[in-house]
């Protein structure tokens, strides 16, 4: 593990209103991380993966991505980045996999997967197109390429967001449940694509509901409760009973399920 | 019917029609141009760009273009400073003046127009963009401009529709198109309902034309909503099998 | 000063006919407006409908009446119109001229003019309704006409706040046009003070700066209309 | 259509009521000007009720058909086009026309200001002032009102020395000749006469007043054609009123000048 | 079980284009049945479901709801429901929860539930607000009853979605993936929601990809593959190797996953 993190994430607030969602998360990410982020629903995880790319502004706090720190600057119009280059910069090495796909509409399946790689980074268009067909093959949905996105199925959509983003080859991916709308088989695929990324030292934050992931793919676990982190450690720590009795009770449910079958 | 006035009347419309295309297509294209800038400053953050951007609109969209065109040409040329200054050999010329208004006009109303079709942009496909590391023009080239295009064409082709219209009022300022000709013409004969007739059937052809090349290319910015069905087979595939 | 003189309400002051010409104009734009508003919603209908004929039918009625000249529909209207209603007149045995009144024709003329525009603009919001949740209301059975009156119009009516807006000041301009049928609204009342002064860019300064008036009235109406509206959005594009 | 056997007791006049000083509205929005009282005349003289209408230039031919007026009373100039499709009575006034430009410019006071020329509708008569005042008006921009008269005496004999400019209405053409845009004007003398008087007087006319049957015969009252009756009467009135100079003394008094025809 | 099945299927078939999605599928469920439909992505399993209550238009086949067969006519503009009455009384009893939620963006939560109460079924108004706050009570969001859609969590909508549904009472519901973007506490939730609901003798069609659902709460498991059912049968069954060659490697990799924990 190299001694800077990778991402470093430091003190987060952020409220909507009156209503505080995150009251200061702190987290570091060091190269081929995988980190699961576990919590019920609402108690804040889309928020955090959204305020580490400033898609929301958080209130406080600092974010550092591979030692550089994404400068602000407070206005009277609110608190945003200083410099819309470095952020666009450091944005470009922290890909995002959204909850609800965002895929671009009016583009095509193949379209939406090259745009980045030819519009941001400026590669030539025939490499990008040759890696998002091997990519779209990766996770089974070549036969989809020319397809717009309102004609594909769940589970394809998430998978052409997957691919999207592993297209840039950022060096930190965020990935907000990315397997939701996948069936047991996919869900294996896209978690031995994910350990592959790992292996090639890729920063991973995941937040997911699959405790299966959570056990057996990441190497740290974390579990946010009401705006904060309740508790963290290893999947052997924290599943072999040493996590806080919130965390106990949490996935209680999912063993009794698991029980009963 | 009076056969040879009908047809003497609709060759001297049609030698004005050049003039009409010319202030139509001239004021569309700086209209649009103007149009990006102002909604570009309507929705920034700074608060003077986006205040300007509402006044200008309110101006130039609340008062009639036939106040504004008499403003401009008769108007500046009252100050001397201005006929004294380097703008004044263009600002002379009718036409230049004529297309400045129309162009005016227009960037006001297709900037409200415009701004309709950025509220139609789902956030979600901006924030995807935004984690891509897109941001500014690229930002707006590749994701954002083509999305509220597709929402704002309907409205804008009324807005190009109504342009070609509003040139009507250039004869105000000197310059001949078809309206000003067939009131020209009206004034000669006292045959309004005749020579009305003929210029509509002309606007009316002009327009037609116009609204049919407008929609074919809103049916093809619609791929995206019809069924891959929809898509007709290409004569290629035909022979060579498709992939699909 | 000879400007307040003019622009006063005294004896030779020209304020209370620009006034009463401004009323004049408003009346008759809303008027149009509300007539546009109707026939607009139905050819936008029959735009959007999956019958050929009715598709068929409404493009034709926004393509000539969006096409033709304003000034011609009008002349045709009233000219038209009267003279309808002249034979009527005549059939019942009352002799001369009998004219369709100046106001409703130059209302129903530049409403049928408006209605295509309008239709227009439902027609592009109806398209930025997301489809899922006209799905969703028809999967609980509920029938078209309430879809239309609970799901998409007050969708309708967010995205068309601005579309709608830009109708209602065309038609704010259009009603100058029906001048022609005797009316004295605000624009011909600023003409004839102008021609009768001789005061070419002062009654011009003034007839358009009351246009401004007018639409900054409206302005606020739908300004408030668009923040309501935005309560629900996500925060986008385009708004502020 | 109106029945032919009418008889005659309200008659509709329509004018523009902002064609100063021919007919103009007043602030409390009366009509006045030269058309309005000379109208007062007429329709004293012929015993009938006249009511006064503004409307609208561009409708008012239309409307005159359509049988909303009885009488359309706007400068209207007498020419064989809209003969063909209105009936006029006979003229009650004729102009001059002439040229004006700014008193300081270089086409002002050219040879022949002054004069008055009669000419033929073949130009015979004023040749040689045509010839002088094509030298002096070399290279100018000439503006006109569109559809006039004028406008074709300046494109028969100024079309290959000067740049013709057509305007929509005088007005205008005098808000341009006083920025520059345009060098001269040509119109009637009336109109030319009430703009100088905006322009505080820094305009003038400039080269020979033009005068004859030129340009047609001059203004009169256009009415439907079967009105043959209202013609009759409306004729005899306005000959009654250069008869007995009532015509000359209410032209004196708004154009100071007199334009009665000959 | 009654002799007239509650919702009967018969011989589904629908194209996009030259590509056949469903390839005759038939089904019937009587009341209080609870049929998990399990596929891999993109075998067919939403459009199935938007087959049945006509939000697609089957290309052959007949849909049959408390013994009332759907009239269908066949125009030169393709293939519909004849009467859009009958359509709209029968969709009033069969409830649909989306894969992707489509509440309404310009109504609150609140407004959401009790849209369909109120203006489809008449019911007054103060009923329906207490009904919905109790729903919103159950499913765990009764905080956010005022917010609109665009400010909720991805669970927090999907949970909207299914108290949405479950407000109109209908006779039948068809589920795409309730519980994919729910964390284990709340999937326990659902579900015992929906075991409730099978007890009051609901129908439920539920389209999942919980394997722990599928063994635990229905009572009949169907595995789609490539637009037809490949094969069906109690969970028992199902699970304890009776299904197709295909379903068991289809099941397998959650197996291999759980093992691995
Ligand atoms: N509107 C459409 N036009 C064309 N093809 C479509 C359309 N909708 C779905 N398809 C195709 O039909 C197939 C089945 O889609 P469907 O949504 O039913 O899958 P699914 O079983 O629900 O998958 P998932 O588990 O991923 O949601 C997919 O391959 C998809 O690409
Ligand atoms: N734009 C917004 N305005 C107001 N409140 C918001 C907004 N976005 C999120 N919230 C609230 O913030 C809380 C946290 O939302 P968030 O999306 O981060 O939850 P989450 O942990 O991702 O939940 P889930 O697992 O359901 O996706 C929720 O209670 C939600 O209602
Ligand atoms: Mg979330
Ligand atoms: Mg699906």
């Amino acid at each position: 593990m190299s001694a800077t993190p990778r991402l470093s994430v430091r003190n987060i607030r952020k409220s909507f209103g009156a209503h505080e969602v995150l009251r200061g998360i702190s987290l570091d990410a060091h190269d081929g991380d995988v980190i699961s982020v576990l919590g019920a629903s609402g108690s804040g995880k889309s928020t955090f993966l959204r305020c580490i790319n400033l898609l929301e502004t958080a209130d406080d706090g600092d974010i550092v991505v591979n030692g550089e720190e994404i400068t602000m600057k407070t206005t009277s119009h609110g608190r945003s980045a200083a410099s819309r280059k470095q952020l666009d910069r450091i944005r470009t090495n922290l890909g995002m996999v959204f909850q609800s796909f965002n895929l671009w509409s009016h583009m095509t399946i193949l379209e939406n997967i090259i745009e980045g790689p030819v519009h941001v980074q400026k590669r030539p268009r025939a490499e990008c197109v040759a890696e998002a067909e091997a990519l779209l093959e990766k996770v089974g949905i070549a036969d989809r390429k020319d397809y717009y996105p309102a004609h594909l199925s769940g589970g394809q959509k998430q998978r052409a967001a997957i691919a999207r983003s592993l297209a840039m080859k950022p060096k930190v991916i965020l990935f907000d449940e990315p397997t939701s709308a996948l069936d047991p088989e996919l869900v294996g695929e896209v978690l031995r694509v994910m350990r592959d990324l790992a292996a090639e030292k890729m920063t991973m934050l995941v937040v997911t509901h699959e405790m299966g992931f959570a056990r057996n793919v990441s190497n740290r676990v974390i579990f946010m409760r009401e705006g904060q982190i309740d508790c963290d450690g290893t999947p052997q720590d924290m599943f072999g009973g040493k996590g806080s009795p919130y965390f106990q009770q949490f996935i209680r449910h999912m063993e009794t399920e698991n029980d009963a079958a | 019917m009076d056969f040879p006035f009908l047809l003497s009347t609709m060759k001297a419309l049609l030698a004005a029609t050049p003039t009409t295309l010319g202030l139509f297509s001239l004021s569309i294209f700086f209209g649009g141009l103007l149009a990006l800038l102002i909604v570009t400053m309507r929705v920034s953050n700074n608060i003077v760009a986006r205040n300007f951007a509402k006044g200008y609109i309110f101006v130039f969209r609340g008062s009639p273009l036939l106040i504004q065109m008499f403003l401009v040409f008769y108007g500046l040329g009252q100050f001397g400073v201005i006929r004294h200054s380097f703008v004044w050999p263009a600002l002379r010329e009718p036409f230049v003046c004529a297309v400045l208004s129309l162009a005016l006009c227009t960037g006001g109303y297709s900037a409200e127009i415009f701004r309709s079709g950025l509220r139609a942009v789902p956030p979600g496909e901006v924030e995807a963009a935004r984690a891509a590391g897109m941001s500014g023009f690229l930002l707006l080239r590749r994701i954002i401009a083509p999305i509220a295009f597709r929402h704002a064409l309907p409205a804008y082709s009324t807005e190009i529709v109504l342009m070609v219209k509003s040139t009507a009022l250039a004869s105000l300022v000197t310059v001949w198109e078809i309206t000003g000709v067939a009131q020209r013409l009206i004034s000669q004969t006292y045959r309004t309902m005749e020579v009305f007739m003929c210029a509509a059937a002309l606007y009316l052809i002009l327009n037609f034309l116009i609204l049919q090349v407008l929609a074919l290319i809103e049916h093809r910015l619609n791929r995206h909503d019809r069924r891959p069905a929809e898509r007709k087979p290409s004569v290629l595939s035909a022979f060579f099998g498709s992939r699909a | 000063m000879e400007i307040f003189t003019l622009l006063g309400f005294g004896e030779k002051g020209w304020g209370v006919l620009i006034l009463t010409g401004m009323a004049l104009t408003l009346c008759v734009t809303l008027a149009s407006l509300a007539i546009g508003a109707v026939i607009g919603a139905i050819i936008a209908a029959a735009k959007l409908s999956n019958r050929w004929w009715a598709r068929a039918l409404g493009t034709a009625y926004t393509t000539i009446f969006r096409g033709v000249p304003e000034l011609l529909i009008i002349y045709l209207i009233y000219f038209g119109g009267s003279s309808a209603v002249t034979a009527i007149g005549q059939a019942m045995g009352i002799q001369g001229f009998l004219g369709m009144p100046s106001f409703l024709a130059g209302a129903l003329a530049v409403g049928l003019i408006s209605a295509a525009y309008q239709a227009e603009v439902y027609r592009g919001a109806y398209r930025a309704i997301p489809k899922g949740e006209i799905e969703a209301a028809s999967s609980i059975g509920m029938p078209p006409m309430r879809c239309l009156r609970r799901i998409i119009l007050p969708q309708i009516l967010r995205f068309a706040i601005p579309g709608l807006n830009n109708v209602w000041q065309l038609s704010l301009k259009d009603s100058a046009l029906i001048s022609v049928t005797g009316l004295a609204e605000l624009m011909r009342t600023t003409q004839v003070a102008a021609g009768s002064t001789r005061q070419y860019f002062m009654f011009y300064i003034v007839g358009g700066l009351l246009y401004l008036v007018l639409t900054s009235f409206s302005e606020r109406v739908f300004n408030s209309a668009e923040r309501r509206s935005n309560k629900s959005m996500p925060r986008g594009m385009g708004q502020v | 259509t109106p029945s032919q056997a009418k008889e005659w007791k309200n008659v509709t006049i329509t004018l523009e009521g902002a064609y100063a000083p021919w007919n103009s509205t007043n602030p409390d929005g009366s009509l006045g000007g030269f058309e309005p009282e000379l109208a007062d005349y007429l329709c004293d003289h012929m015993k009938v009720e006249c009511t006064l209408v503004a409307s609208d230039w561009d409708s008012m031919i239309t409307s005159l058909n359509a049988g909303k007026f009885d009488v359309v009373m706007d400068a209207l100039s007498i020419t064989p086009e809209r003969q063909e499709v209105i009936a006029f009575s006979i003229p009650y006034a004729n102009t001059h026309a002439a040229f004006a430009a700014p008193v300081e410019s270089d086409y002002a006071k050219a040879v022949g200001t002054g004069d008055v020329v009669k000419m033929a509708p073949d130009y015979s008569g004023g040749k040689d002032q045509i010839a002088a005042m094509r030298k002096a008006f070399d290279g100018a921009t000439i503006g006109i009102q569109a559809g006039t008269v004028y406008a074709k005496f300046i494109y028969d004999n100024f079309k290959d020395v000067a740049t013709i400019r057509e305007y929509k209405n005088g007005a205008e053409r005098d808000l341009d000749l006083q920025t520059g845009r345009i060098d001269l004007g040509f119109d009637d003398t009336t109109n030319l006469l009430a703009s100088f008087k905006t322009a505080d007087e820094e305009m003038a006319i400039t080269g020979p007043e033009i005068a004859g049957n030129v340009f047609g015969t001059g203004e009169g009252l256009g009415l439907r054609k079967e009105d043959t009756e209202l013609k009759a009467m409306f004729d005899e009135a306005i000959k009654a009123a250069i008869a007995d100079g009532t015509l000359e003394k209410l032209s004196m008094k708004w154009f100071g000048t007199d334009v009665s025809p000959e």
